[in-house]
């Protein structure tokens, strides 16, 4: 048996426990060690995942590839920089508790299992160990109203989306006799039974709500809102990635033959995101319910990569999610550091005249305003650039013009941010940051200007996974 | 053709009590009709020759799953008719996922082709020897290797979840702590004094002692009270 | 093939009854014998002016039960509150289908007895539950309450330790655990494990020193306070039931069931119903002994001493099980 | 198959007389006793008082983590009893197996203990 090529996920797994009892028999709070050591084990599973040799483990249950490892990495940097705004935000919030970390990491192990998935089995092990972990995570400030009401919404829906999904995984598992993504692809003829193709949707739909993309997104706003800022952060970033990866395998590995079938639903689910992220976004006066709908909409252009079935629309799907991880890392920063009289807040409109109290966090933010509308030259705009050339190419047309459109009504509201930032009355000064938050902000937003200047290596990686997905 | 017929007896029960779980109007019964279900899919695993599934059906869900959901709906002052009126304005978006599964799971029946080979497969290929509990025990060890130590850690989170949503600390609750009673010996708490007929305490110039209480847990009996600081006792045990 | 089935039929239904009324004999006869037991222990007299020595005291007992009037609190919930005390009786009957008293002579001799066995007992929370609830009193409330965490916190261990049998057996059959005992019962090689189980079927069954569902003097009877008449008597009696389910269990599990003691005569002459029998009356006597010697635990000592003590003890002890056989090669084969 | 269901079939009698006993006992109370209900009689027991407000209420949260830490074990049980009968046959890797998956249930045994959820006070 081939274990070994899991080692990453084996020794994460095995820091999470190793930092569970650390915390639990020190006796002094251990909140910051368990922290700092959490960050430490996912950069150390990093590493193993660079140096990991590819190939398929634990009787297939188990697939290390070029895809895996990408969209992993991607994953440890979203949770690494989560874990980093947690150190300073949970302190102020009083919820320092070890178990934050320790949650944050065995979700960020289920992440790593989605990715690698090889089997609906480990599917939905890995999905259902990221989900728990994060509706604890989402109820974490049990005191608050708003935390502990957003962790049961999270939950209930988030049930229901994995029966959804487990009904679809039923009905693909009756109609082709495997649960094996191989073997199901070798079952499937390219005209699939009708059951079959709901089967298929179902496992779309349940993807989809874990994803937030629309029509399946109603959690995400008051999750968004509810939860510890901390935790909508990790929410924002890396399980997205992960649920996004699931999405690209579960339909390129078993499915990848029967394009036809799941074509149009993507694509309906991609421009209802769309146009739902920037329409429902305009009126919002909360900046994290921004954040929520952006992140719906963010969802719906990711998808039109996946819409195009080819390998330069996956490798799209790759880099905007490389850009949106960190764009939204960085604003998240920002959100944390919104502090007044040491309480957090949160309205767009307590940002007003930010432009002057303080011009670098000021800048920060609008960069990565500027990102997420799509301006070139940052990040966020050859993200939409790689996924929309993929739809001209795949002839999707309708599709990137709408994604262009809809680029636009969201500058709208992103502008408007810069706009209270720079042109209104300036308000109260915020509080002083920490370090922590400065660094990952600006850090994100040195990202996020510069990402064209490094990201050769970067599409390069992207195209090799892609090719490894649907080869 | 008894197996059929038990069958359908099966699953007639259980689609009836299926409905009736979401339609009861008491929870209470809800749950009851929910226990009915996992008995009657028991007996559709016993139908398909899974002995041991259907047996861990009864323990797991309705020994222990079922008793949670019972707890939690017995004891939980909801206000269920506000629940109702909720009920009655989201039904019609309801009925209408409803018609839409059903379509859809009439459609699913409508594409199935029962495979030829069916007759020969539908008791699991397991040998004739080999009881299922240990067919089981051979693959969900060593082939399903990794799924089973996955599910190892979604149980460890579940018990961090419940714990760090649910358990309070209450530093000042009184707890038994059976070393301390044990080695305590009869010098800790126990004072020979000689009294002399007429004597008083304050001639003998002890109320107790005060200084054998190691740290005596504060009795709580009034709720919160601003806690009494060791100067106070002692000061009140030197006054007496 | 009707008349075959028609034969099949009624030939289950004379098994059952020969298992069940005999229960139900032992059932009545043990309350009796409780009480003269624990009347020697505390140096009285016990029952013993109805018929000879009292012996006519059960039946003079159901009697009254019988006629007695059917309270059914105002509040209640009329089907469930009736509900609670029969299905609890049924858990207990129902039980008695797989106990084999003789080597094959289970009514029902399925592949995982144990299994069957176990979730039976899981489900005796019910019948509490169910009473508690629907009584709509807090008494009733509270003891059913803490009734069900008692339960359900002992039923962790037991489960445990039958896990350590099966390592043993290699089989879930109940039969087949007996047989594998007839080099030696699994109470010798297992015996921390034979104590845990025995203690943990006291509080399953709610008997004395873990009675405190029940606590007459706190919370008046526990779940069963607005029980009376028969319904009371249901409860009653599947408690006794249950009694003798769980030594019958203890005695499959350690005692060897029907094996008798020495595999020689003059021990082989006598059949192994009767040994079993013994052994289940020696192990309903360990329950009225323990009755009579201990007093009744807090709730949180209870708690403490089923999720602190037994819980690692029984874990550990499986893990070293395990080992052991597994380093030795000692693990039971079966022949397949 | 039919063999199997034979097996179980006995245990459907037991429950039908169980039902009929259990059944038969309530009717036969019923029927020779005599049955006088007033409302003092049918009141909840409350130490002789009238009983205030509905007993039916919310209680410690306690009991819903023990439930939930029942679940848990009993989870893990179930998984041991397969493990339990097919050890011989899955050698040592079944075996180490199942010692990973207790030490980590045994570290969150751990972690229960140390937060004090396993004690009442």
């Amino acid at each position: 048996m081939t274990w070994q090529i899991a080692l990453p996920e084996i020794c994460l797994g095995g820091a999470g426990l190793i930092i569970l009892m650390v915390g639990v028999l020190s006796r002094r709070n251990a909140f910051t060690t368990a922290t700092l050591l959490a960050i430490a084990a996912f950069i150390a599973t990093g590493y193993l995942i660079l140096a990991e040799a590819p190939g398929v483990g634990y009787a297939g249950l188990f697939v290390a590839d070029a895809f895996a490892r990408f969209m992993q990495l991607l994953v440890l940097a979203g949770a690494i920089l989560a874990l980093l705004l947690s150190l300073d935000y949970n302190k102020a919030a009083a919820i320092d508790r070890f178990e934050f970390p320790v949650l944050v990491l065995f979700s960020t192990l289920g992440m790593l299992v989605m990715i690698s998935a090889g089997n609906m089995i480990s599917l939905y092990l890995g999905l259902e160990l990221q989900s728990l972990c994060i509706y604890v995570l989402a109820a974490f400030a049990r005191d608050t109203r708003r935390s502990v009401e957003a962790g049961l919404k999270y939950f209930v829906l988030g049930a229901l989306a994995s029966g959804l999904l487990l009904y679809g995984i039923s009905l693909v598992y009756g109609f082709s006799g495997g649960m094996d993504f191989a073997e199901i692809r070798a079952a499937l003829t390219a005209s699939p039974a009708p059951g079959l193709v709901i089967g298929i949707v179902f496992m779309v739909a349940g993807i989809a709500f874990k994803l937030s993309a629309a029509p399946f997104h109603m959690w995400t706003p008051d999750v968004y809102e509810g939860a510890p800022t901390s935790v909508t952060a990790l929410l924002a970033t890396a399980p997205k990635v992960a649920a996004i990866a699931l999405l690209l395998r579960v339909l390129a590995e078993p499915f990848g033959h029967l394009l036809q079938s799941w074509q149009q639903l993507i694509i309906l689910v991609s421009i209802v995101s769309m146009l739902w992220g920037a329409f429902a976004a305009i009126g919002q006066t909360n900046i994290k319910r921004l954040m929520a709908y952006s992140s719906i909409g963010h969802m719906g252009y990711a998808l039109i990569g996946l819409a195009t079935g080819t390998a330069a629309g996956i490798r799209g799907v790759m880099i905007y999610m490389v850009t949106y991880v960190f764009m939204s890392a960085g604003s998240f920063a920002i959100i944390i550091a919104m502090r007044r009289g040491r309480q957090p807040v949160e309205r767009i409109a307590d940002l007003t005249g930010l432009g002057r109290t303080d011009p670098a966090l000021a800048l920060a933010l609008a960069v990565f305003m500027f990102s997420m509308a799509g301006i070139p030259p940052m990040a966020g705009f050859f993200g939409k650039l790689y996924v929309f050339l993929a739809a001209v190419q795949g002839g999707l047309w309708t599709l990137a013009v709408l994604g262009v459109l809809t680029s636009v009504v969201g500058a709208y509201y992103y502008l408007r941010v810069i706009k209270v930032m720079y042109f209104d009355a300036a308000g109260d000064a915020l509080d002083k940051r920490s370090g922590v938050l400065s660094t990952v902000a600006f850090g994100a937003a040195a990202f996020t200007v510069f990402f064209a200047a490094f990201s050769q290596p970067i599409i390069g990686a992207a195209e090799a996974a892609s090719r490894a997905l649907l080869g | 053709m008894l197996i059929t017929a038990v069958f359908w007896i099966f699953a007639t029960i259980l689609v009836v009590s299926a409905a009736l779980v979401v339609s009861a109007r008491n929870p209470v019964h809800s749950v009851l009709f929910l226990i009915l279900c996992f008995f009657n899919a028991a007996g559709l695993f016993l139908l398909a020759g899974a002995e041991f599934l259907a047996l861990i059906l009864v323990v797991v869900y309705v020994g222990a799953v079922a008793v949670l959901f019972l707890f939690v709906v017995m004891m939980l002052d909801v206000n269920f008719t506000q629940l109702r009126e909720g009920v009655q304005r989201y039904a019609p978006v309801g009925a209408t996922i409803g018609v839409v599964l059903l379509a859809e799971l009439l459609m699913t029946f409508g594409g199935v082709r029962v495979a030829p080979s069916l007759a020969t497969l539908h008791v699991a290929p397991i040998a004739a020897q080999t009881s299922n509990t240990e067919a089981l025990g051979l693959v969900l060890y060593t082939h399903y290797v990794l799924a089973f130590q996955l599910s190892g850690l979604v149980l460890l989170v579940a018990m961090i979840g419940a714990i760090v949503l649910t358990l309070r600390d209450k530093p000042r609750a009184r707890r038994q702590s059976i070393a301390r009673q044990t080695t305590r010996e009869v010098g800790d708490t126990l004072l020979m004094v000689d009294v002399r007929p007429g004597q008083t305490m304050a001639e003998l110039g002890i109320f107790r002692p005060l200084t054998t209480l190691p740290q005596a847990p504060a009795l709580d009996l009034i709720g919160p009270t601003p806690p009494v600081s060791a100067d106070d006792a002692t000061g009140r045990g030197d006054a007496a | 093939m009707f008349w075959q089935d028609v034969t099949t039929l009624s030939l289950t239904v004379l098994e059952a009854l020969a298992i069940l009324v005999p229960v139900l004999l032992c059932v009545a006869y043990a309350t009796y014998a409780e009480r003269r037991v624990l009347a020697a222990m505390q140096s009285r007299k016990g029952p013993n002016v109805v018929g000879a020595f009292g012996l006519m005291q059960p039946f003079a007992d159901a009697a009254k039960m019988l006629l007695k009037e059917t309270i059914i609190p105002a509040g209640a919930n009329r089907a469930l509150f009736l509900a609670g005390p029969m299905l609890t009786f049924i858990l207990a009957m129902v039980a008695w289908a797989v106990i084999p008293v003789n080597n094959h002579w289970a009514v029902a001799d399925i592949n995982v007895g144990i299994l069957y066995l176990f979730a039976i007992s899981s489900l005796g929370v019910y019948g509490i539950i169910i009473a508690g609830w629907a009584s709509n009193s807090k008494y009733a409330f509270l003891g059913a309450l803490r009734s069900a965490a008692q339960m359900v916190s002992y039923e962790v261990s037991m489960g445990f330790v039958i896990v350590c049998v099966l390592l043993c057996v290699g089989s879930l059959n109940l039969n087949d655990i007996v047989l594998a005992q007839k080099t030696i019962w699994f109470c010798v090689p297992l015996f921390p494990m034979f104590v845990i189980f025995f203690i943990s079927t006291l509080a399953e069954t709610g008997r004395a020193p873990f009675d405190l569902p029940e606590g007459e003097s706190e919370i008046v009877a526990g779940f069963f306070v607005e029980y009376s008449s028969m319904s009371f008597g249901l409860f009653f009696l599947g408690e006794y039931a249950n009694m003798f389910l769980m030594s019958s269990l203890t005695t499959i599990l350690f005692l060897g069931g029907w094996l008798s003691p020495l595999p020689f005569a003059p021990f082989t002459w006598v059949p192994g119903p009767i040994w079993f029998l013994l052994k289940v009356f020696l192990c309903i006597f360990m329950f009225f002994w323990v009755r009579a010697t201990f007093p009744r635990y807090r709730y949180d000592q209870l708690m403490r001493l089923g999720w602190k003590v037994f819980l690692p003890i029984s874990l550990f002890w499986l893990v070293l099980t395990a080992s052991f056989l597994f380093a030795f090669h000692l693990l039971p084969h079966k022949l397949a | 198959m039919t063999l199997l269901l034979g097996k179980y079939f006995p245990i459907l009698v037991f429950m039908a007389i169980a039902i009929v006993l259990s059944a038969a006992f309530i009717g036969l109370s019923l029927l020779f006793a005599k049955q006088k209900p007033y409302a003092e009689k049918l009141s909840a027991y409350e130490c002789g008082f009238e009983p205030f407000d509905d007993a039916r209420r919310r209680f410690d949260v306690r009991f819903y983590l023990v439930a939930i830490l029942f679940i848990i074990f009993d989870l893990e049980v179930a998984f041991l009893f397969p493990w339990a009968v097919s050890l011989w046959r899955i050698g040592a890797f079944g075996f180490f197996s199942m010692l990973g998956f207790l030490a980590v249930l045994t570290v969150g045994f751990v972690y229960e203990w140390r937060k004090g959820a396993l004690d009442w006070e």
